[in-house]
């Protein structure tokens, strides 16, 4: 069990490595905020098998603040990446 | 403990690029971003060594692991108060250069306001 | 080479690609962002050294906050930043390379050849834990054992405070620090802005709770607070206060003071500045502990939304 | 007993890691940003949720279960709003463009 998950960390460490290499080419700022969700995810799918393995189980509460601080930077992402600060402003076409 | 050392080598390595990216950025940022992955180097060190020194049940000996921590918030402390400088600077001399060079060519206000 | 050893190679592999791209890329927003993502990552490296403290001060302060500050910087001063071309000269990049690899083979043969079995305080740290009635060594050695470092940084954190806001302009003097945001009230970021924070909270307490016995702590803790309250900053639900109120300042200096108040009383009633009287010791330790994660919540947020720029009156 | 649990977590963690390879091929494959991010968000939440559902009968006690599914939640809220606000930026960086 041990090995197959360590071989699951791996393999999503992998995918992980892929995905970040995408997203931070670019071209465009859009793509590169994309990382810290990357990271929300796969990132934290990594951890959560290796806590498993090396029987750590406080590594759930590491993933708990992976989750939160990622979401934070992807808003400040977000926000930092448009020239205005108004990233969710009402406009006259919004197709809400 | 052979796979610890990887990242006992990945820290020297971080150390050597952070030391490398501090001296040869132009831009003052991208020196303080360079000084951040140097101290992440340097923490991960003590980390590996820790490890070595785990003992009594504890997976990493406590007291280089309690001082990292203290050290990541100095190391953040130092880090805002260059970045306040900086924008400030930058904002005084419309350039964020160190060097002496000509001044004023750069933008006058920062974005966003 | 087992699998274990793979995984770990791989992570490193990445994190050192991470690392690379920090260094290398050609556009500083670009830089951030990498970092953010290296910071967070990092987090890994920790819990497989089994310092997972370490891990969560890592993702929270160095990855997250440490990240978006430097992010925030970045995009202020992306016009400016174009315009520097001053790339230095052949001769003081090959030195600086040269330089560079040498400091790196030096601390690899420290990795390398240093014993294996390392000295080490942990028999000693689990020996005295009785002395605090916690379990998490980490907490013991940063609230108890080494506890004049850990007081020493609030006061660092509240100098780099005081460093930060002696920069703002005449006009700013004691004003509202960062940009006023807004954001349309019926939105996805008001929505995420009002459903994160109560959450956070929760995590936030938890995490400073289970401090005691588990890793966690007040400085982790303090983090997530900070970037809850930064997350309604930038949705526009709240502002930032302006820096010269009384209430404000109150907290800044709540976390130091009291340390200050129980070292003190350590050295009238026991033995020594910072001697907790075994009995009370974990009831101190937790009142010391709650006063500080108010005040590293505050220091932290206010470090990373700068210095004051906007009149205190509106 | 032991068995019938490591057998659901070798199937749903298998099945995450497979969502996972099929949302960084999205991300390599896919021409631009806005379906780039729909794999991102689609795909790789879907893959934390099934390894966070292979991991919930390894789990050491019913805090660690829910605290699991509380990682899993907060991951969905924050790939359910951040990819708005992502495609918004992507959008208005076209149309300004």
């Amino acid at each position: 069990m041990s090995d197959f998950l360590t071989a699951a960390v791996g393999f999503i460490l992998a995918m992980l490595a892929l995905g970040l290499v995408s997203i931070l080419r670019g071209p465009g700022d859009e793509d590169r905020m994309m990382a810290a969700q990357l990271i929300g995810t796969g990132g934290i799918a990594a951890l959560l098998l290796l806590g498993t393995v090396t029987d750590v189980p406080a590594a759930i509460d590491v993933a708990l603040t992976l989750a939160l601080l990622a979401t934070f930077a992807s808003i400040a992402f977000v926000k930092k990446g448009l020239s205005s600060l108004e990233a969710d402003a009402p406009r006259k076409t919004e197709d809400r | 403990m052979s796979g610890v050392n990887v990242f006992g080598l990945y820290a020297a390595a971080a150390v050597g690029l952070g030391l490398y990216g501090m001296i040869t950025s132009p831009q003052p940022l991208r020196k303080i971003i360079a000084f951040n992955l140097l101290g992440s180097g340097v923490f991960l060190l003590f980390g590996v060594v820790g490890r070595r020194g785990a003992a009594a049940g504890i997976g990493n000996d406590p007291v280089p692991q309690a001082l990292v921590i203290t050290g990541v918030v100095v190391a953040f402390s130092a880090t805002a108060l260059a970045v306040a400088l900086l924008l400030r600077l930058s904002e005084k001399a419309s350039s964020t250069t160190l060097s002496s060079g000509p001044a004023g060519r750069a933008g006058s206000d920062p974005p966003g306001h | 080479m087992n699998i274990a050893s793979t995984f770990e190679l791989m992570l490193a592999a990445v994190v050192l690609g991470l690392g690379i791209w920090t260094i290398a890329v050609h556009e500083t927003y670009s830089a951030a962002v990498g970092f953010v993502a290296y910071g967070l990552l990092v987090a890994l490296i920790w819990v497989r050294l089994d310092a997972v403290d370490v891990a969560l001060t890592e993702a929270a302060i160095s990855g997250g906050l440490g990240g978006v500050l430097l992010l925030g910087a970045a995009a202020r001063l992306r016009h400016a930043e174009l315009m520097v071309a001053e790339v230095p000269d052949r001769l003081t990049r090959v030195s600086a390379a040269v330089l560079s690899v040498m400091t790196a083979a030096a601390l690899v043969g420290a990795v390398l050849w240093l014993p294996d079995s390392a000295p080490t305080l942990a028999p000693e740290v689990v020996a005295n834990a009785w002395a605090t009635s916690l379990t998490n060594p980490v907490t013991n050695v940063l609230m108890a054992f080494r506890a004049m470092d850990t007081m020493l940084e609030k006061v660092v954190l509240l100098l780099a405070i005081i460093g930060v806001w002696s920069l703002a302009p005449d006009t700013a003097w004691g004003g509202r620090p960062g940009p006023r945001h807004r954001a349309d009230p019926n939105g996805v970021l008001v929505f995420l802005a009002r459903l994160l924070p109560p959450a956070g909270i929760a995590i936030a307490v938890y995490i400073l709770w289970t401090g005691a016995n588990h890793p966690g702590g007040a400085f982790q803790g303090g983090a997530i607070l900070a970037a809850m309250w930064l997350l309604a900053v930038m949705a526009g639900l709240t502002d930032t206060p302006a820096v010269g109120r009384r209430w404000l300042r109150l907290i800044l200096v709540a976390g130091p003071a009291l340390f200050l108040v129980v070292g003190l009383g350590g050295l009238w009633f026991g033995t020594a500045f910072l001697a907790y009287p075994t009995a009370q010791a974990k009831p101190l330790i937790v009142v010391i502990e709650v006063a500080m994660i108010q005040t590293i919540a505050a220091t932290l947020g206010l470090l990373l939304t700068g210095a004051p720029e906007r009149s205190a009156k509106p | 007993m032991s068995l019938a649990r490591d057998m659901i977590t070798l199937v749903a963690v298998s099945a995450g890691a497979f969502f996972f390879l099929a949302g960084t091929i999205g991300l390599l494959r896919f021409p631009d940003t806005l379906t780039r991010l729909h794999a991102l968000t689609k795909a790789d939440n879907l893959g934390l949720g099934l390894v966070v559902l292979g991991l919930l009968p390894q789990a050491a006690s019913v805090r660690d279960a829910l605290k699991l599914i509380s990682v899993w939640l907060l991951a969905l809220l924050a790939g359910a709003t951040v990819s708005q606000l992502i495609a918004r930026a992507a959008r208005e960086a076209r149309t300004t463009r």
